[in-house]
């Protein structure tokens, strides 16, 4: 029951030439890209979930004796370093890779092979810090890295060398991505997809891709200060040289703070698809909704040193930083209500995507309030480096982030794969999730507030801590089963899971009018848009996709594809390769070390422009 | 749909019970807590707090309130009419913000105002303390005093004290939960921190390390000891004392400590005592069970708890010119040591607990940190010194020091005369 | 905002960006010269003690710089004349890093509020 | 190369000008590192040898003389302006390149080879000279590992330096095309978008120029 006359038949979306591992290697889909991001980051996360197993054991009860204490440090650093950089962010990235091109009518991204570039060099950059375990010196200075404990006077092992260089690589793919999606939602727009009518979640990934090429950049500067610190023998933090370690920090929170909102902001634009669905209703306060989103990325920039109120800035700084970080809370608060306020009045259809959406406005706001708390710098002083900012941050991270991720991989798995997650067994998952999520998290705003310090891989016995730990203990194995029954949903869903058909929710954005899953070529005809809800507004020429009708390859329609190409992976492999020769200077093996460096910045240069002057189509 | 609601509304009831059960049941138990308001400072943050938590709920409440009605009243039920497409409302839209940004300003301005409090300089009378936080240890001065001192601080009640915050390496911080605090202890910079302690009794603390700072982090902790005044002065005039040679020609030998030398915790030692008082140190039988480390000692760890120390061959073994201990410890009045790389030894048999905070200050936590004080503590640079041990940095058995169990027996018994 | 489907035949013209005429040579060289001059006046007054040791001398340089930034910008990078969307793509973030410079100055006391 | 040349864009302006804007303003926040990090450290050197200050006894054991030399400095920021100027006369002429040209001006400053090539070669002079005041440096005894100074000076201006090379790489890679087969107005867009680079490039060492060397 097409919308027009001009009704394109589709084919079957994946073709011979679709399939084994040659082709995805080589592919530069943006839909086969984003599961790659999106299998690869949900393995990390299970990586990560796994440190955070035995960390809870080992704190399960008082003087715990499961790890040393030096694989303590490494686990809570590789922890949060694998949780941040590996998993939420990249699960993020797979619904940009996925969604972005979807929701605004376009045939892919801008640059495809960039795209296909930014994925592998995130697989590399995250194997090699992982790799660091192999040898038993995973980085240990904390996610955030302090100097001076990360020099190499008090640092001298490969530790923070991995860790530095791995988070380096990382920026670059962190970087290629941005440019790639800024370009693609300013330029690939289909005919009347105003910026106005954009679907919330790429609004909100348009803006965290601005967050991510002005925050990198300066994690970047601080991380080559340290590089050449460690490597070259600069002073950047050197002590007797009279450095600042204050530069680190600074540096750091400059990127560190919008870091926390490029976290969560995609989560937000998740939530924003799936409740207005699940409401059948718009999204509440649209324009408010996008200007706050806005307002919260710009106040991001200038309350980074709420991070540093017990280092002794001053009253003038600390006033400055709480009282700009205060106001943060007034556009969060606006997304909150109006997202109420969408499924007020709606007929709200509580499917499991939609509890999770649920669950983040409800876990959310509670780390939402416990941050408020941090932004008073005298009250933060007896909160800062306790079990309370480990509360806050699992409550907006987990709460927040991971809840919405899991909200968009329930709502957009049929989209990605053509069939359902399982609904009982997701039941499950979040429920467990929900429960185990807050019997984690939870005490750990009374051991923060009963004097417990974080990063602590001991504690003595009747300083009030007991009971808290071993909740919080229980509870994550709560989390970690919940989880492992998430995967087995997802590995058996992908494969055997009921159908979905095109639009199985009564979604109103342009991705559900496409197969599920949507041919390489996305839209036979690229759509007019005349509304913000197409689907729901049958206005325009937006082709509702019916299933049933036939379907036709790229080839019989015409449509210019580009190549698939192993280039890009051999850029970012010899990148890899480039960067880890640094390892070798520490170790003073110079031969390697030159063979490394020198030969994967020839390889990098040379496949880079093989890659450019090779024609994309 | 409907019966999702049950088990979601069953959940949170039951967690709200169980935490509320849990924390009436430890709620005594909490000897850390931020919320015992001991000092000038600890109250000024808690009336922020008050206002804080008091605000963090009523938003909590007010938002899980309305989002559990709207799920309750609009989830989806059978033949309902297809939901009005509205897309905004203005007004509902300024009132929230608005509401928030009035309660904000009602944190903001009490905030603005404490920060401007507590950060003031501290006053002139006020008692100087210069902290160093060493890897991972701290070291307490006390400038108006001449006296250095590791791991316990004596703290006057009813007198302002004043900390001087410096660090010999990386960043740690400065924390008692509930007498204030906390401030970084950052290279290169010198930080201020200042409270007044007012409990009406003598009490004790405990101060933790709250910045990663390596290996042993969670392992550099200390305490704060609150005396009266009159105590506090017999305790800072004690421990200005040089300490007293057991070596006769050394210098002039006091009789009767010779006697004292056997571990005898309360016993006092005849000083050259203060004029008021005779308070040397916090009564041991006063300390709460919480003050009082109970970290188990590693596997493998052992000590032949027959052997007799003397303390007067311990005295020699450390002072002597191949003696390790000299490389990096002090003990004032003996010219031999005068190192500072690790803690003031002058007065150590008066302090409670050793290595920051983390053993019990006794013969047999002595014995064995002397013998391997990298497996009691990791990644400390107090050699391994114990003949035969194996010295967990390189795996190999150690190379320095090499004390047999009797020589370290004989120091033990030296250190404890160290009143 | 211009849409693709009234721009498909001047591809080349679109693809510039072009929304006003586009300068021409006699303006670059124009430039040049006055980009020659204000560099000139930099490295002259910084030979001058007394102006140096006044309070002036900062704060002329820097708007000396400020102008030839500018310029630049403006004419060579043609900005002047390019489509707005590439002024909110530089300027929004150069005002960003200008106030984070500036904040970090005031953090590490190289510049004081004198109170009053 | 990575559009689709045959669908029109959103905006009608092409991703990959969108793209180095993105990127220029990215830029921004990398350089303000790097500066904010040198101005921070400037005068926290606990030994010579120091930017400006003439220090001698009984403050500093020797007399020490301002290390950053100002005339070799001033000489190359105006062979990067002037670089500037040869970077947009050559834009010029590719945009130019259908229009018939009579006189002797005209040709001249209608050669994109020549303009492309005169860029190239005043960002090579521009290196030379910094290679020159990094040598001298070392002489005088300066180096990455000496103080603060040092490491956030070469720091700041090597990245400055490494974006002059790539600069100098992109520009000699099209003149090599425009050698092989001539740059036409259709290629105005790749000439365009390394100007803004190099442009940009300039921009930063303008600031550089006066908050490194003249401020004081
Ligand atoms: C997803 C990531 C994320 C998000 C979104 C946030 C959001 C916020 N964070 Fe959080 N934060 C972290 C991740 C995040 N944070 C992490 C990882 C750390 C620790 C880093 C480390 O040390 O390892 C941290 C640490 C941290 C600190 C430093 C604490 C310390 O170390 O001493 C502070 C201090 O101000 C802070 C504040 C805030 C505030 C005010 C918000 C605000 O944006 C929250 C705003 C939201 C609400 C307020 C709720 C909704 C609003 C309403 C319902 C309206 C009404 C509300 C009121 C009037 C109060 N955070
Ligand atoms: C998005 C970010 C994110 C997420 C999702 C989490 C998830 C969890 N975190 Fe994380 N955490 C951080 C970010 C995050 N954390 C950060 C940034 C830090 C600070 C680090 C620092 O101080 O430097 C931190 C620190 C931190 C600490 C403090 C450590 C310390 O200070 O000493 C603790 C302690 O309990 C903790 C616990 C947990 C737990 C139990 C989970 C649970 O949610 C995990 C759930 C479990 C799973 C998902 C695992 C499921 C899998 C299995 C059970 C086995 C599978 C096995 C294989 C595949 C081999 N975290
Ligand atoms: C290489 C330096 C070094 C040497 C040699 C050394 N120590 Fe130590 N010592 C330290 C340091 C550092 C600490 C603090 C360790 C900690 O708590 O983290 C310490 C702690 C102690 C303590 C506990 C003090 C307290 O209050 O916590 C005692 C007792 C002690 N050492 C005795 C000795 C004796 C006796 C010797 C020689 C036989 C010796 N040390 C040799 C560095 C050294
Ligand atoms: Cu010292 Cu942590
Ligand atoms: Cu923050």
């Amino acid at each position: 029951m097409a919308t027009t006359a001009a009704a394109p038949p589709y084919v079957s979306t994946h073709e011979a030439s679709n399939t084994g591992i040659w082709s995805w290697l080589t592919t530069v889909d943006h839909k086969r890209i984003g599961a790659l991001y999106l299998v690869t980051a949900l393995t990390f996360f299970m990586i990560g979930g796994f440190e955070a197993e035995i960390i809870r054991a080992q704190l399960m009860h008082p003087n715990g004796t499961l790890v040393s204490a030096d694989t303590y440090n490494q686990l809570f650093t590789m922890h949060g370093t694998t949780m941040i950089f590996l998993a939420v962010m990249p699960l993020s990235a797979a619904f940009f890779n996925f969604l972005i091109p979807l929701q605004i009518g376009a045939r892919d991204v801008a640059f495809p092979r960039l795209n296909a570039f930014s994925y592998w060099v995130y697989l590399f950059g995250g194997l090699f810090i992982n790799a660091s375990w192999l040898i038993g010196a995973a980085p240990n200075g904390g996610w955030f890295g302090y100097a001076p404990l990360t020099t190499m006077q008090f640092n001298p092992g490969l530790n923070i060398d991995f860790w530095v260089i791995g988070l380096q690589i990382l920026g670059v793919s962190s970087l290629a991505a941005a440019f790639n999606f800024i370009t693609t939602i300013i330029n690939m727009r289909a005919p009347g997809m105003q910026l106005m009518r954009m679907p919330m979640f790429t609004w909100m990934a348009f803006i965290v891709q601005f967050l991510l090429i002005l925050a990198f950049p300066v994690i970047t500067i601080a991380l080559v200060f340290l590089q050449f610190d460690r490597f070259f023998g600069t002073q950047f933090y050197e002590l007797a040289a009279g450095a600042d370690p204050l530069l680190w920090q600074h540096l750091f929170w400059i990127f560190g703070h919008p870091e926390v909102y490029i976290l969560i902001l995609p989560a937000f634009g998740l939530v924003s698809e799936v409740l207005p669905t699940f409401s059948g209703k718009p999204l509440f306060g649209y324009p408010v909704m996008v200007y706050s989103g806005m307002l919260i990325a710009f106040l991001g920039f200038g309350v980074w040193a709420h991070h540093m109120f017990a280092v002794g800035m001053g009253p003038i700084a600390d006033s400055v930083f709480g009282v700009t970080t205060l106001l943060i809370g007034i556009p969060t608060g606006v997304k909150i209500f109006n997202w109420i306020f969408t499924m007020w009045g709606g007929n709200v259809r509580f499917t499991v995507a939609c509890k999770f959406a649920i669950a983040l406005l409800a876990l959310f706001t509670i780390g939402g309030i416990s941050g408020v708390m941090h932004a008073s710098p005298p009250a933060d002083l007896q909160q800062t480096d306790s079990y309370f900012i480990v509360a806050h941050f699992h409550y907006v991270l987990f709460g927040g982030s991971m809840m919405g991720i899991f909200a968009g991989i329930y709502y957009y798995f049929p989209k990605i794969t053509g069939r359902f997650l399982s609904e009982k067994l997701g039941n499950w998952h979040f429920w467990l999730t929900f429960i185990g999520m807050n019997l984690t998290f939870f005490p750990m705003h009374f051991s923060g507030l009963a004097g417990m310090p974080r990063r602590i891989y001991r504690y003595d016995a009747g300083q009030g801590f007991d009971v808290y730990n071993l909740i919080s203990s229980y509870g994550a194995y709560l989390l970690g089963f919940a989880t492992l029954l998430f995967v087995w949903n997802f590995i058996r869903s992908w494969r055997k899971g009921a159908k979905a058909g095109h639009n199985p929710w009564n979604a109103p954005s342009l991705e559900w009018s496409l197969p599920s899953p949507p041919p390489d070529y996305n839209f036979a005809a690229i759509p007019t848009v005349t509304s913000r809800y197409p689907l729901w507004d049958h206005k325009g020429n937006v082709v509702d996709y019916h299933d049933g009708d036939q379907v036709k390859s790229a080839k019989e329609l015409g449509i210019p594809m580009p190549l698939s190409t192993i280039k890009p992976l051999f850029t970012a492999l010899f990148m890899t390769l480039m960067f880890a020769g640094l390892l070798f200077i520490h170790k003073h093996n110079w031969p390697m070390a030159y063979t490394f460096m020198f030969g994967g910045a020839a390889g990098m240069v040379i496949s880079l422009y093989s890659w450019l002057l090779s024609p994309l189509e | 749909m409907a019966p999702h609601s049950r088990p979601r509304r069953l959940a949170t009831a039951a967690l709200t019970a169980a935490f509320v059960v849990l924390v009436a049941a430890c709620a005594p138990a909490h000897p850390n807590s931020i919320f015992h308001n001991h000092t000038d400072f600890n109250r000024d943050v808690g009336h922020l707090f008050d206002i804080l938590i008091g605000l963090g709920s009523f938003v909590f409440l007010f938002v899980e309130t309305i989002l559990v009605v709207t799920l309750i009243k609009f989830r989806k039920r059978e033949g309902q009419p297809a939901p009005v497409h509205v897309h905004g409302n203005t007004k509902l839209e300024i009132l929230w913000t608005a509401i928030p940004a009035v309660i904000l300003a009602v944190i903001a301005v009490p905030t603005v105002r404490t920060i401007f409090k507590t950060e003031a300089p501290a006053t002139a009378d006020a008692l100087q303390v210069t902290v160093t936080g060493h890897q991972w240890w701290w070291e307490f001065q006390y400038p108006q005093y001449g006296i250095t001192t590791a791991n316990e601080l004596y703290l006057p009640i009813g007198r302002k004290v004043n900390f001087t915050l410096r660090t010999a390496d990386v960043i740690h911080s400065f924390w008692v939960p509930e007498l204030g605090g906390k401030r970084d202890l950052i290279s290169n910079h010198t930080n201020y921190l200042w409270f007044t302690p007012d409990s009406v009794t003598e009490d004790v603390f405990n101060g933790f390390c709250a910045e990663f700072c390596g290996t042993s982090h969670a392992n550099m902790r200390f305490k704060v000891f609150t005396v009266k005044p009159a105590e506090f002065a017999a305790w800072a005039a004690h421990q200005e004392q040089p300490a007293v040679s057991l070596i006769p020609d050394t210098t002039k030998a006091k009789p009767g400590v010779v006697a004292a030398t056997m571990p005898a915790p309360t016993m006092q030692v005849a000083q050259a005592a203060p004029a008021t008082e005779s308070f040397v140190s916090f009564p041991r039988a006063d300390i709460p069970k919480y003050a009082v480390p109970e970290t188990p000692i590693p596997a493998g760890m052992t000590f032949d708890q027959s052997l007799k120390g003397d303390p007067v061959e311990g005295q020699k073994l450390i002072s002597a010119p191949t003696s390790m201990c000299l490389a990096c410890h002090t003990i004032k009045g003996n010219p031999m040591m005068q190192a500072v790389l690790g803690p003031n030894l002058t007065h150590v048999a008066t302090r409670t607990t050793i290595a920051g905070g983390l053993y019990p200050n006794d013969a047999q936590h002595l014995e064995l940190w002397i013998k391997n004080a990298r497996v009691m503590k990791p990644g400390v640079i107090m050699n391994t010194l114990g003949a035969g041990q194996i010295d967990p940095m390189t795996g190999k058995p150690t190379d320095v020091g090499k004390l047999t169990d009797q020589q370290i027996a004989d120091i033990v018994a030296y250190l404890q005369t160290l009143k | 905002m211009t849409h693709s489907d009234t721009h498909v035949s001047h591809v080349d013209h679109a693809a510039l960006g072009e929304v006003k005429e586009h300068p021409t040579w006699s303006t670059y060289w124009k430039v040049a010269v006055i980009l020659t001059i204000i560099t000139a006046l930099e490295v002259w007054v910084y030979y001058i003690p007394s102006f140096v040791a006044s309070h002036l001398f900062v704060p002329t340089l820097l708007i000396l710089s400020a102008l030839k930034f500018a310029i630049v910008v403006l004419f060579y990078m043609h900005l002047r004349y390019d489509h707005r969307l590439f002024r909110a793509l530089f300027t929004g973030p150069l005002i960003i890093a200008m106030a984070t410079i500036v904040s970090l100055l005031f953090l590490f006391g190289h510049l004081v509020i004198h109170a009053g | 190369m990575e559009h689709h040349g045959h669908t029109p864009t959103t905006t009608g302006l092409d991703n990959r000008k969108v793209a180095i804007w993105a990127f220029i303003g990215s830029e921004c926040m990398l350089f303000a590192s790097l500066i904010s990090t040198y101005l921070i450290y400037k005068g926290r050197s606990v030994k010579g040898p120091f930017p400006h200050e003439v220090c001698s006894p009984p403050v500093c054991d020797t007399v020490m003389k301002p290390i950053l030399n100002i005339p070799v400095t001033s000489a190359s920021t105006f062979v990067l302006l002037v670089s500037s100027l040869a970077m947009v006369l050559a834009l010029a002429a590719v945009e130019n390149a259908d229009q018939p040209k009579h006189t002797l001006g005209e040709k001249i400053l209608g050669n994109s080879k020549l303009w492309l090539f005169m860029t190239a070669l005043l960002g090579t002079t521009f290196l030379g000279f910094q290679a020159f005041e990094f040598t001298s440096f070392v002489h005088e005894g300066l180096t990455i590992r000496t103080n603060l100074f040092g490491s956030s000076f070469f720091t700041l201006t090597g990245f400055h330096g490494a974006h002059v090379t790539a600069g100098v790489l992109w520009l000699l890679t099209l003149l090599a095309i425009d050698i092989r087969r001539g740059l036409k107005p259709k290629d105005a867009l790749i000439v365009d978008i390394a100007a803004l680079y190099w442009h940009f490039v300039d921009v930063v060492w303008i600031a550089i120029f006066t908050l490194v060397y003249l401020i004081h």
